[in-house]
C-alpha cells in the first residue's frame, strides 16, 4: 500500500525554483531512489517532505494523513525518519546517547519518573539501552559505543546516523546520500543494510549519486532536473533513458 | 560560639560598603569610627578596657551583609556601630538582636528601620523631609518638584516629603520624578522637570548623580532653587557640578563639626587617622556612634547587651554633632537636628540657616 | 618541490591514528590516497597542512619544514588544503567565498582573473554568484570548495574527497579540472573514496590501513591488484 | 495517526560488549559515594564547628547550589543562555515574603503559590521568546530580569526599594524553627535548624532531582536541542515544548531558592536581584562545568564562598576574585569539573580494539505496530 | 517633542559608539565581551591621568588637547584590548562560548577593581569640560559638542562598515566568525586578525570614554558597567554583528529611553525600553538589521 504520496510539490528561494511540481509515491517495502544533477532539488524535496521547509504548493500525504505544514517533530513521530546529507550528529553526546535520542517519543517516562527513578523509569531506560545497542549492531557499527561521535571517522558517523534514524522506528526512511564518503566495500554493506530494512516492510527513499548502488538496490528511480521530474521508472528504463543520460549520467559512465 | 569575653579589648563591629557602587562611603565611616576609638582609648578606654574596631564589607548587599554580620558576631563584637545602606542593614538587625548586640546605626535611615530596636543617630527621613518643607515654605515657593534616585533611602525621603507637604500646605508638588543613578545623561529627566515648571527642586539622591543632574538642569535653563538631601551633601558635589553651577543650591543636613566652631581641629585629627583624606559624609556620625556606644557601656558599667541597650536608651544630653542626644521611644533622634546648608566658596557645604525661627 | 612524510606518528589523545607513516609526492605528480573509513586519510592531510601536530616524524616540502611552518605561511607558499566536509563560509556569498581563496594574493587583478576562471570551469557557481554559500546544494558547495582553492593559485593541492556528493557528470568534470591544473604544474595529493576515478587520473597511489601504508605503486598497477579491486573498485 | 503500516522494530544486540567496570572505583559508584560522603560531612559539620558565621555562609552557599542547579537545567542541559535567571529567585522570594508577612501564611503554605508563580513567570517569559536564538534570547532574559526588579522597586506590595523585612523562618504545623530544639542535650538554634533544612531538602532534593533530569529522556532531549535544534526536531522532539520545560523547571528551582533565601536573610529588597547576581549564578554554572552536577556544585560553592574567604584581603577581594576567575577559566576552559570529565584513577571499560568487520546483522522479525 | 528626539539621539549615539566595538568583537569571535564597557572606563581614566600630567598644555586650548589625549587614549585602550584578548580570551579559543563570556566577566571585575584600587572609589572630576552655548533648532536645544560627537560617531560607523564589508581584511574577519579552521586554510592569520579587531573595537570604546568624560565631567570605576549593558542591548536590537545595526540599535535605545521617561517617568523607563524590545524581538527575532540565517539541513 502507498506510504508516501507527493503531488505537485513546489518550493522556491528568491527567484530559484528548487522544486517545481514534483509528484511521486512510495509504497511499503519499496526502495525508491531520487537522482539528479547537483542542485536539482533532491534535498529540498526531502526537506519539504520531512517538514523542514514549507513548500509553496503541493500535497504530501503520509500513511493516509496530510502532513503539509506539520512540524518535523510531528512527522517523525508519525513514522518518517531521515538522515542528513552532511552528517549531523549530536557532538556532545556519545554514540549510544545519540541513538537513544532517536527513541525519544517512544519512551514512556515523565518528569516525575525521572526525578524519582521509578521502576517504570528503570524499565524504560534499560529497554532503551538494549534497543540502541541492537540498532548499532544492526548497522554494522563496531567501535566503542561510549565514544563521543566526534572521535569517529566519517564512515562510522554515517552508520550512527542511520542507526539513530532507525531508532525512531520509522515506517518510511529517507536517506540523503548515505553512500557519500564510503568506499566500495562499505557501499556493499550499506546496500545490504538498506535491503534488510526494506525486507522488514519499511519504505525507503534514497538520494544517491553512486549509480552502482542506485541501480542495484532500487525498485524504482525518480530523476529530477531543475526541480522537475524528468523520468520515473525501473533502473533498466532509467539507465537507457536518453534524457537522463544527457542531463545526468553522461555517456560512458553507466555502470 | 559568639558572645564577647570579659577580657581583652572591647570589640565594636562596623558594617559598611567597601565594594560595589557605594564603595566610597566605607572609608569615611571607618576612619570616623577609628578616630573616636583612638580618642577614647587615649583617655583610658571604657572601664579600663580598650576599644577595638572590627570592620566588614557589606557591599550594600543583603546576602553579603548577613554573612558579614554573622562574622562580626562570631568575632565576638559587643556592639555594632555600622550600617550605611538601609537595604543591607535591615537584615542584619535580627542577626545582632538574636545575639543581644546593641546597634547604633550611624547612616542608614530608612523608615523601615525605625522601631526595630536599633538606635539611629542619623536623622530619619521624616525629620529631614520636615526640614525641607520648612525651608521651601520659608522661601515662599509655590511649585516644587521632588526627584529621587530610586534607592530605598532616596525614595523614602522623597515620598515622605511629598506626603507631608500635602498637609503642611504652602506649596504644590508638581513632579514626583525619578532618575537612574547609574546614568550620566539626565537630559530626559531634566526635560521632565523643566516641563513641570517648578521654582524649587528637591533632589534626594546621592552626590555622584546629584552633581551631574544639577549641572544639566542649569545648562538646560532651570533658574529656580535646588535643595539636596544629605546623600548629596559632600564636597565632591560642587566639583562634579562644576564652577558656577552651585549657586542657589542648598542642602538638608545634620549639623557637623565642620560647620561649627572648632571644626578645623576635628578635621585635622581625622586626617591623621585617614592618612590625609578629608572626612566625608557620615564620618562624623560614625565617630558619634562609637561615642554613644562607649557612653552606654560606661553608664551600664558592663558590656552586657541588654544593659548597654537600656543605658543607651537612657542617655540624655551627650553632645553630638547634631546637638545634645536624646532618643525617642523609637530610638531615633528626638531632635532631628537638620539644618540648611549651602555650597561655600571652597566648594564644601557650610551652614546657611539652622531653621530655628 | 617534493613532499615527504617520514615516519610520522599522530595521536588523538589515546587514539593512534597514524603509525610510522611515510610517503612521498614528487613535484608535478598526482598521488592518490586510498583507504577505509578511519584509515587516516584525513588525518594525513590535516597533518601536512598543520591543522594537527605529529608526535614524531618529519614532514617536509621542498626546503620547508612543514612541522614548524604556520598554516598561513604554507598557504602563502602555495600549499592549499581542501578539507573534508567542504567548510564553506555559510553566510557569505559564493563570490566572497571565492575571493577569500585569494586572501593572500596581493594582485587584485590576478584574483579577479582566477575567479573568472573558476566560474568558467564551474558555470553553476557563476549562476549562484550572489547566493549565500550555506544555501547551496551539497554538490554546489563541493564545487565552491574546489573553486576557492583554485583562486589561491596552488602549487601543492591537498584534496579530501572532492567528488563526495557530486553527480557522475560533475565527478568527471572535477577530475578533468584536477588533471588540467596538474598539467599546469600543480602537484596534487588526492584522497578519494571513488577509487576508480582517482586511480584513473593519478600517477601513483598509496593504500592506507589503520594508519599505515600497506601498498603503494603506480596507479595503473594498483588498479590491477586483486586486493585493491576487491576492496576499493568492485568488479 | 493511522496504524495499518509496519513500523520497524529494534533488533536484539548480538555483539558482546565489554562489561561495565564494577566496584568502588567504577565511575558511577565512585561519584555516588563521593556525593554521599560530602553530604554526610556537611550533615555533621555543625557538631564540629557551629559558629554563626560558618553556618550562615554555608546556608547561603547551599542556596546558591539550588539556584545553580536550576540554571544548569536551562543553560547547561538545554543550552539556553539566560541572563535574567535571578528574576525567578525574586519571584519566589517575593511571593513567599508577601504571603508570610502580609497574609500570615507560614513558609510551608507559600510553596504551592511559589511554584505556581514561577511556572507562570517561566511561561510568560519563555512562551513568546523561546524561538529566539542564543544572544537574542540572552538580551530578552536580561530585560525580563530587569523588568522584574524594577517592578518590585516601584510597587507598594513589594515594599518598594526597601523591600520586605521580618520574613519568618520555616515552621511546620505550628512548630517553628525559631523555637529551636534540644536533642540529646544539644541545643539547635533556628539558624542551625534552617541550615539542616536547606541542606537536606534544598541541596539534597534539588541536586538529586536535577542531576537525574540530565540523564533520562528529558536530559537527552535538552542536550540534543543544545547541540543541534533542527536535527533534534527530526528525532521527534518538539523543540519549543522541550525548551519551555527547561525554563519552567529552572524557574521552579529558582523560586524555591528564593523562598529559602528570604527565610535565611529575613529581608529581601530589589537590590538583591540585580543583573550582577544573574551573572554570578551563570558564573557558578560555567565555571564549575556546564551540565556537570559535581561541577555546578563546585562552581556554586566557589562563587558564593570565594568572596567570603577573600574577606581577609578586604578591599582587594574583588580584584582577586576577578583574577581568580580569569585564571581558573584559562586553565580549565570547560569548567573546573567538565561534563564528560574522567578521573584518571577510575576504572575504565576495557574495549577491545576492533577491526571494522562491517557485516550487518539480522533485523528483528517485523511486527505489526499496535 | 523635538527635544525628546534630540536627547534620545544624542544619548543613543554614545550607546552606538560603544555598541560598534561590541558588535565587531562579537562579529568575529561570537563573544559578548562584558569587559568592553570597562575598556571605555579605562579610556576615561587613562586620559584623566594623561591630562593630569600635561596640565601645562591646557593653555593651548582645550579642543586640540582633548583630541591629542583622545588619540593617545585610543592607542592605550586599543593595546589593552589586544593584551586582554591575548592573555584571557585566546587560551579559550575553541572552548564553549559561555566559558569565554564568564572569563569576560572576570576581566571586567579585574579592570573595575584595579582602577578602584588605584583611584579610589570616589568619582574623579575630569579636568576638561565641553560645554557649548546651546542653539535652538526646531525647538530642540542643541550644543556644538553634541553635534561634533554625533558626527564623529556617524563617520566611524561608515568607515567601519566599509572596512568590514568591502576590504580583504574585513572579509577575513567575517570568515573567521564563520569558521576559524577554514579561514586558516585560506591563509588567514587568525590571531592577527582577531587582535586587530580587538584593537579597533577597544580603541573605539576608549574614544567614547574620553568623549563621555569630557562631556559629562565625572568618571568613576563602575562607569562602564551600565553603559556596557546598554551597548550590548543596542547591538542586539540592531542585529548583533551588524555595524549599521549597532548604530541603529543605539539610536533606537536612546529614543526609547527618552520617550519612556517622558511617557511613564524615570522609574519605569527601563521597563518600557525592555518591554518594547522583547515585544519587538518576538516579531523580528534577529533584530532590526540582523540577517535571517537559514541553516540548511
Ligand atoms: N535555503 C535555501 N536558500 C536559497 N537557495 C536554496 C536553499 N535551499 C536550496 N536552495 C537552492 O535550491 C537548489 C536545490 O538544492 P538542493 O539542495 O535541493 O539540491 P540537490 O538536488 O540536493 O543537490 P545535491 O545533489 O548537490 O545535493 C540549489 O540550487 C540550491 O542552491
Ligand atoms: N578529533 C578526533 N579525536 C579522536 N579521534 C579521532 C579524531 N579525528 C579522527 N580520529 C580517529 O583517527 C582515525 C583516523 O581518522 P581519519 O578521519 O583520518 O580517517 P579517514 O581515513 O579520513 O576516514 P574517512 O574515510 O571516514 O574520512 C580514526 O580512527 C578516527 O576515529
Ligand atoms: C544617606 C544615606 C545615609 C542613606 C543610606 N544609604 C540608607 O540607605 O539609608
Ligand atoms: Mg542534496
Ligand atoms: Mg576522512
Amino acid at each position: 500500500m502507498t506510504l508516501l504520496q507527493v503531488e505537485d510539490l513546489a518550493i522556491s528561494f528568491g527567484g530559484i525554483k528548487a522544486v517545481d511540481g514534483l509528484s511521486f509515491s512510495v509504497s511499503q517495502g519499496e526502495i525508491v531512489s531520487v537522482i539528479g544533477p547537483n542542485g536539482a532539488g533532491k534535498t529540498s524535496a526531502f526537506n519539504c517532505i520531512s517538514g523542514f521547509y514549507r513548500p509553496n504548493q503541493g500535497k504530501i500525504h503520509f500513511d493516509g494523513e496530510s502532513i503539509i505544514r506539520r512540524k518535523p517533530s510531528y512527522i517523525t513521530r508519525a513514522g518518517m525518519a531521515r538522515t542528513f546529507q552532511n552528517v549531523r550528529l549530536f557532538k556532545d553526546m556519545d554514540v549510544l546517547e545519540n541513538v537513544k535520542t532517536g527513541m525519544h517519543s517512544r519512551l514512556r517516562q515523565n518528569v516525575l519518573d525521572i526525578m524519582l527513578h521509578t521502576p517504570r523509569y528503570h524499565r524504560s531506560e534499560a529497554a532503551c539501552t538494549q534497543d540502541a545497542r541492537g540498532w548499532l549492531d544492526f548497522v554494522g557499527f563496531r567501535a566503542d559505543d561510549e565514544l563521543l561521535v566526534t572521535q569517529l571517522p566519517y564512515g562510522e558517523q554515517r552508520r550512527v546516523e542511520i542507526a539513530r534514524a532507525l531508532a525512531t522506528q520509522p515506517k518510511l526512511l529517507l536517506l540523503d546520500e548515505p553512500g557519500a564518503g564510503l568506499n566500495h566495500s562499505e557501499k556493499n554493506e550499506l546496500m545490504e543494510l538498506i535491503r534488510k530494512v526494506r525486507d522488514a516492510g519499511i519504505g525507503i527513499v534514497l538520494i544517491e549519486h553512486d549509480m552502482g548502488l542506485v541501480m542495484q538496490v532500487s525498485e524504482r528511480i525518480v530523476v529530477l532536473n531543475h526541480g522537475r521530474e524528468i523520468a520515473d521508472g525501473t533502473p533498466e528504463e532509467i539507465k537507457n533513458d536518453p534524457v537522463v543520460i544527457a542531463a545526468y549520467l553522461g555517456e560512458e559512465e553507466t555502470v | 560560639d559568639g558572645g564577647g569575653s570579659d577580657e581583652g579589648p572591647i570589640k565594636l563591629g562596623m558594617l559598611a560598603p567597601f565594594s560595589g557602587s557605594e564603595a566610597a562611603f566605607g572609608d569615611y565611616m571607618k576612619n570616623g569610627a577609628q578616630l573616636a576609638i583612638d580618642e577614647i582609648n587615649d583617655d583610658g578606654g571604657v572601664d579600663g578596657r580598650d576599644l577595638e574596631l572590627v570592620v566588614e564589607d557589606d557591599a550594600c548587599d543583603a546576602t553579603a551583609s548577613v554573612a558579614a554580620a554573622q562574622k562580626l558576631v562570631t568575632a565576638g563584637v559587643l556592639a555594632s556601630v555600622g550600617g550605611y545602606c538601609s537595604g543591607a542593614t535591615l537584615p542584619t538587625i535580627p542577626v545582632f538582636s538574636d545575639a543581644d548586640i546593641p546597634m547604633v546605626i550611624p547612616a542608614a535611615n530608612s523608615n523601615a528601620i525605625v522601631g526595630q530596636g536599633a538606635f539611629m543617630i542619623n536623622g530619619t527621613g521624616a525629620q529631614q523631609a520636615e526640614a525641607g518643607i520648612k525651608f521651601a515654605t520659608k522661601l515662599g515657593v509655590t511649585k516644587v518638584a521632588a526627584v529621587n534616585d530610586q534607592t530605598d533611602y532616596s525614595k523614602d525621603l522623597a515620598d515622605t516629603f511629598i506626603a507631608d507637604a500635602e498637609e503642611a500646605g504652602g506649596f504644590e508638588v508638581v513632579l514626583d520624578g525619578a532618575v537612574n543613578p547609574d546614568d550620566k545623561d539626565f537630559s530626559a529627566n531634566v526635560k521632565a522637570i523643566i516641563d513641570a515648571e517648578p521654582e524649587f527642586v528637591y533632589w534626594t539622591g546621592y552626590y555622584q548623580a546629584g552633581g551631574l543632574l544639577v549641572r544639566q538642569l542649569r545648562e538646560a535653563g532651570y533658574e529656580g532653587t535646588v535643595l539636596v538631601g544629605d546623600g548629596t551633601v559632600d564636597a565632591q558635589f560642587a566639583e562634579i557640578a562644576g564652577d558656577g553651577f552651585t549657586d542657589d543650591v542648598f542642602g538638608t543636613f545634620t549639623k557637623t563639626p565642620d560647620m561649627l566652631e572648632g571644626a578645623d581641629d576635628w578635621i585635622a585629627a581625622y586626617k591623621d587617622v585617614s592618612g590625609g583624606e578629608a572626612p566625608g559624609p557620615y564620618s562624623i556620625q560614625s565617630y558619634d556612634a562609637v561615642r554613644v556606644v562607649a557612653e552606654g557601656m560606661k553608664d551600664a558599667g558592663s558590656t552586657d547587651g541588654k544593659a548597654v541597650n537600656e543605658a543607651i536608651a537612657a542617655i540624655d544630653g551627650l553632645e553630638l554633632s547634631s546637638g545634645p542626644l536624646k532618643f525617642t521611644e523609637d530610638r531615633t533622634l528626638s531632635g532631628g537636628g537638620f539644618v540648611i546648608v549651602e555650597v561655600g566658596p571652597e566648594g564644601d557645604f557650610v551652614l546657611h540657616d539652622d531653621l530655628q525661627d | 618541490m617534493r613532499l615527504t612524510l617520514d615516519s610520522v606518528d599522530l595521536f588523538y589523545h589515546r587514539v593512534h591514528a597514524l603509525r610510522e607513516l611515510s610517503l612521498v609526492v614528487e613535484d608535478g605528480e598526482i598521488v592518490s590516497l586510498l583507504g577505509n573509513n578511519g584509515a587516516g586519510k584525513t588525518s594525513t592531510l590535516s597533518l601536512i597542512s598543520g591543522l594537527v601536530k605529529a608526535r614524531s616524524g618529519e614532514v617536509t616540502w621542498g626546503e620547508h619544514d612543514l612541522t614548524r611552518m604556520r598554516p598561513w605561511d604554507m598557504v602563502g607558499a602555495g600549499l592549499i588544503h581542501v578539507p573534508e566536509g567542504r567548510r564553506i563560509f555559510s553566510t557569505m556569498s559564493v563570490h566572497e567565498n571565492l575571493l577569500l581563496g585569494g586572501y593572500l594574493v596581493d594582485d587584485a587583478q590576478l584574483v579577479r582573473d582566477r575567479t573568472e576562471h573558476a566560474y568558467e570551469l564551474m558555470p553553476r557557481l557563476a549562476e549562484r554568484r550572489n547566493q549565500q554559500g550555506g544555501t547551496l546544494s551539497g554538490g554546489e558547495q563541493q564545487m565552491l570548495a574546489v573553486g576557492r582553492a583554485l583562486v589561491s593559485g596552488p602549487k601543492l593541492l591537498l584534496l579530501d574527497e572532492p567528488s563526495m556528493g557530486l553527480a557522475p557528470l560533475v565527478v568527471k568534470q572535477v577530475m578533468e579540472v584536477i588533471e588540467a591544473i596538474n598539467a599546469e604544474g600543480t602537484t596534487v595529493l588526492l584522497v578519494e573514496q571513488n577509487a576508480r576515478a582517482a586511480l584513473k587520473i593519478a600517477h601513483r597511489a598509496y593504500v592506507l590501513e589503520s594508519g599505515r601504508v600497506t601498498m603503494e605503486g603506480p596507479a595503473s598497477e594498483l588498479a590491477q591488484d586483486p586486493k585493491v579491486i576487491e576492496a576499493y573498485l568492485g568488479v | 495517526m493511522t496504524t495499518d503500516s509496519t513500523r520497524l522494530h529494534a533488533p536484539a544486540p548480538f555483539i558482546d560488549r565489554a562489561p561495565q567496570p564494577s566496584g568502588i572505583l567504577a565511575p558511577n559508584t565512585f561519584m555516588k559515594t563521593l556525593g554521599a560522603v560530602c553530604f554526610v560531612t556537611a550533615l555533621v559539620l555543625p557538631f564540629i564547628s557551629a559558629t554563626p558565621y560558618l553556618i550562615s555562609i554555608l546556608t547561603s552557599a547551599f542556596i546558591y547550589i539550588v539556584l545553580a542547579m536550576g540554571l544548569n537545567v536551562v543553560v547547561g542541559y538545554a543550552g539556553l543562555l539566560d541572563l535574567g535567571y535571578i528574576a525567578f529567585m525574586a519571584v519566589g522570594a517575593y511571593t513567599s515574603g508577601i504571603l508570610t508577612t502580609r497574609f500570615g501564611f507560614s513558609m510551608l503554605e507559600t510553596i504551592p503559590f511559589v511554584v505556581v508563580a514561577c511556572i507562570i513567570a517561566g511561561v510568560i517569559i519563555g512562551g513568546p521568546t523561546l524561538r529566539l536564538r542564543t544572544d537574542y534570547l540572552a538580551i530578552v532574559t536580561l530585560g525580563f530580569g530587569e523588568i522584574v526588579r524594577i517592578t518590585a522597586n516601584n510597587l507598594t506590595v513589594t515594599g518598594g526599594p526597601t523591600g520586605i523585612h521580618g520574613i519568618p523562618t520555616w515552621s511546620f504545623f505550628g512548630w517553628s524553627f525559631a523555637d529551636g530544639v534540644t536533642i540529646g542535650g544539644l541545643y539547635f538554634n533556628s539558624k542551625i535548624l534552617f541550615y539542616y533544612f536547606v541542606l537536606v531538602v534544598g541541596v539534597g532534593g534539588a541536586v538529586v532531582a536535577a542531576a537525574r533530569l540530565g540523564k533520562g529522556k528529558m536530559g537527552r532531549a535538552w542536550k540534543s536541542i543544545r547541540d543541534d535544534e533542527d536535527v533534534s526536531e527530526a528525532m521527534g522532539i518538539n523543540g519549543y515544548r522541550t525548551k519551555l520545560m527547561a525554563y519552567v523547571i529552572g524557574a521552579i528551582w529558582g523560586g524555591f531558592a528564593g523562598t529559602l533565601m528570604g527565610a535565611h536573610l529575613t529581608a529581601i529588597s530589589p537590590n538583591s536581584f540585580l543583573f550582577l547576581y544573574s551573572a554570578l549564578v551563570l558564573m557558578a554554572v560555567v565555571l564549575g562545568g556546564m551540565a556537570s552536577t559535581p561541577g555546578v556544585i563546585i562552581g556554586a560553592l566557589f562563587v558564593s564562598l570565594a568572596p567570603e574567604f577573600l574577606r581577609e584581603f578586604s578591599e582587594w577581594r574583588f580584584l582577586l576574585f576577578g583574577l581568580l576567575l580569569v585564571v581558573t577559566m584559562v586553565f580549565r576552559p570547560k569548567g573546573i569539573w567538565p561534563e564528560n570529565a574522567v578521573l584518571p584513577f577510575l576504572k575504565k571499560r576495557q574495549v577491545p580494539a576492533h577491526e571494522p568487520v562491517g557485516a550487518t546483522g539480522p533485523v528483528a522479525e517485523p511486527e505489526e505496530a499496535s | 517633542m523635538s527635544q525628546l528626539i534630540w536627547n534620545g539621539l544624542f544619548v543613543g549615539s554614545f550607546y552606538a559608539l560603544i555598541a560598534l566595538g561590541y558588535s565587531m568583537v562579537y562579529g568575529i569571535i561570537k563573544l559578548l565581551n562584558f569587559a568592553h564597557g570597562d575598556i571605555y572606563m579605562l579610556g576615561a581614566f587613562f586620559s584623566f591621568v594623561v591630562l593630569g600630567g600635561m596640565s601645562g598644555l591646557l593653555g593651548i586650548g582645550s579642543i586640540p588637547v582633548l583630541l591629542l589625549v583622545m588619540l593617545i587614549a585610543m592607542l592605550f585602550t586599543g593595546f589593552m584590548g589586544v593584551f586582554i584578548e591575548r592573555v584571557a580570551y585566546r587560551p579559550l579559543r575553541g572552548s564553549p562560548r559561555l566559558s569565554v563570556l564568564i572569563t569576560a566577566v572576570g576581566v571586567s571585575f579585574t579592570l573595575e577593581y584595579a582602577v578602584r584600587q588605584i583611584f579610589g572609589p570616589n568619582p574623579e572630576v575630569f579636568p576638561i569640560r565641553l560645554s557649548g552655548t546651546p542653539i535652538t533648532i526646531l525647538g530642540a536645544r542643541i550644543t556644538l559638542p553634541q553635534v561634533v560627537l554625533m558626527i564623529v560617531a556617524a563617520l566611524l560607523m561608515f568607515g567601519l562598515q566599509r572596512y568590514i564589508m568591502h576590504t580583504r581584511e574585513g572579509r577575513a574577519m567575517r570568515a573567521i566568525a564563520l569558521d576559524q579552521t577554514a579561514s586558516l586554510l585560506m591563509g588567514v592569520n587568525v590571531n592577527k586578525v582577531i587582535s586587530r579587531t580587538f584593537f579597533i573595537g577597544s580603541a573605539l570604546a576608549g574614544a567614547a570614554g574620553v568623549m563621555a568624560a569630557a562631556y559629562y565631567g565625572s568618571i568613576d570605576f563602575l562607569m562602564g558597567f551600565v553603559i556596557g549593558l546598554k551597548a550590548f542591548t543596542a547591538a542586539v536590537i540592531g542585529g548583533i554583528g551588524n555595524i549599521y545595526g549597532a548604530m541603529l540599535g543605539g539610536l533606537v535605545l536612546g529614543l526609547l529611553e527618552s520617550f519612556g521617561t517622558h511617557l511613564f517617568g524615570g522609574e519605569w523607563r527601563d521597563v518600557f525600553a525592555f518591554g518594547f524590545l522583547i515585544l519587538f524581538l518576538t516579531f523580528r527575532p534577529t533584530g532590526i538589521l540582523g540577517e535571517r540565517v537559514t541553516e540548511r539541513v
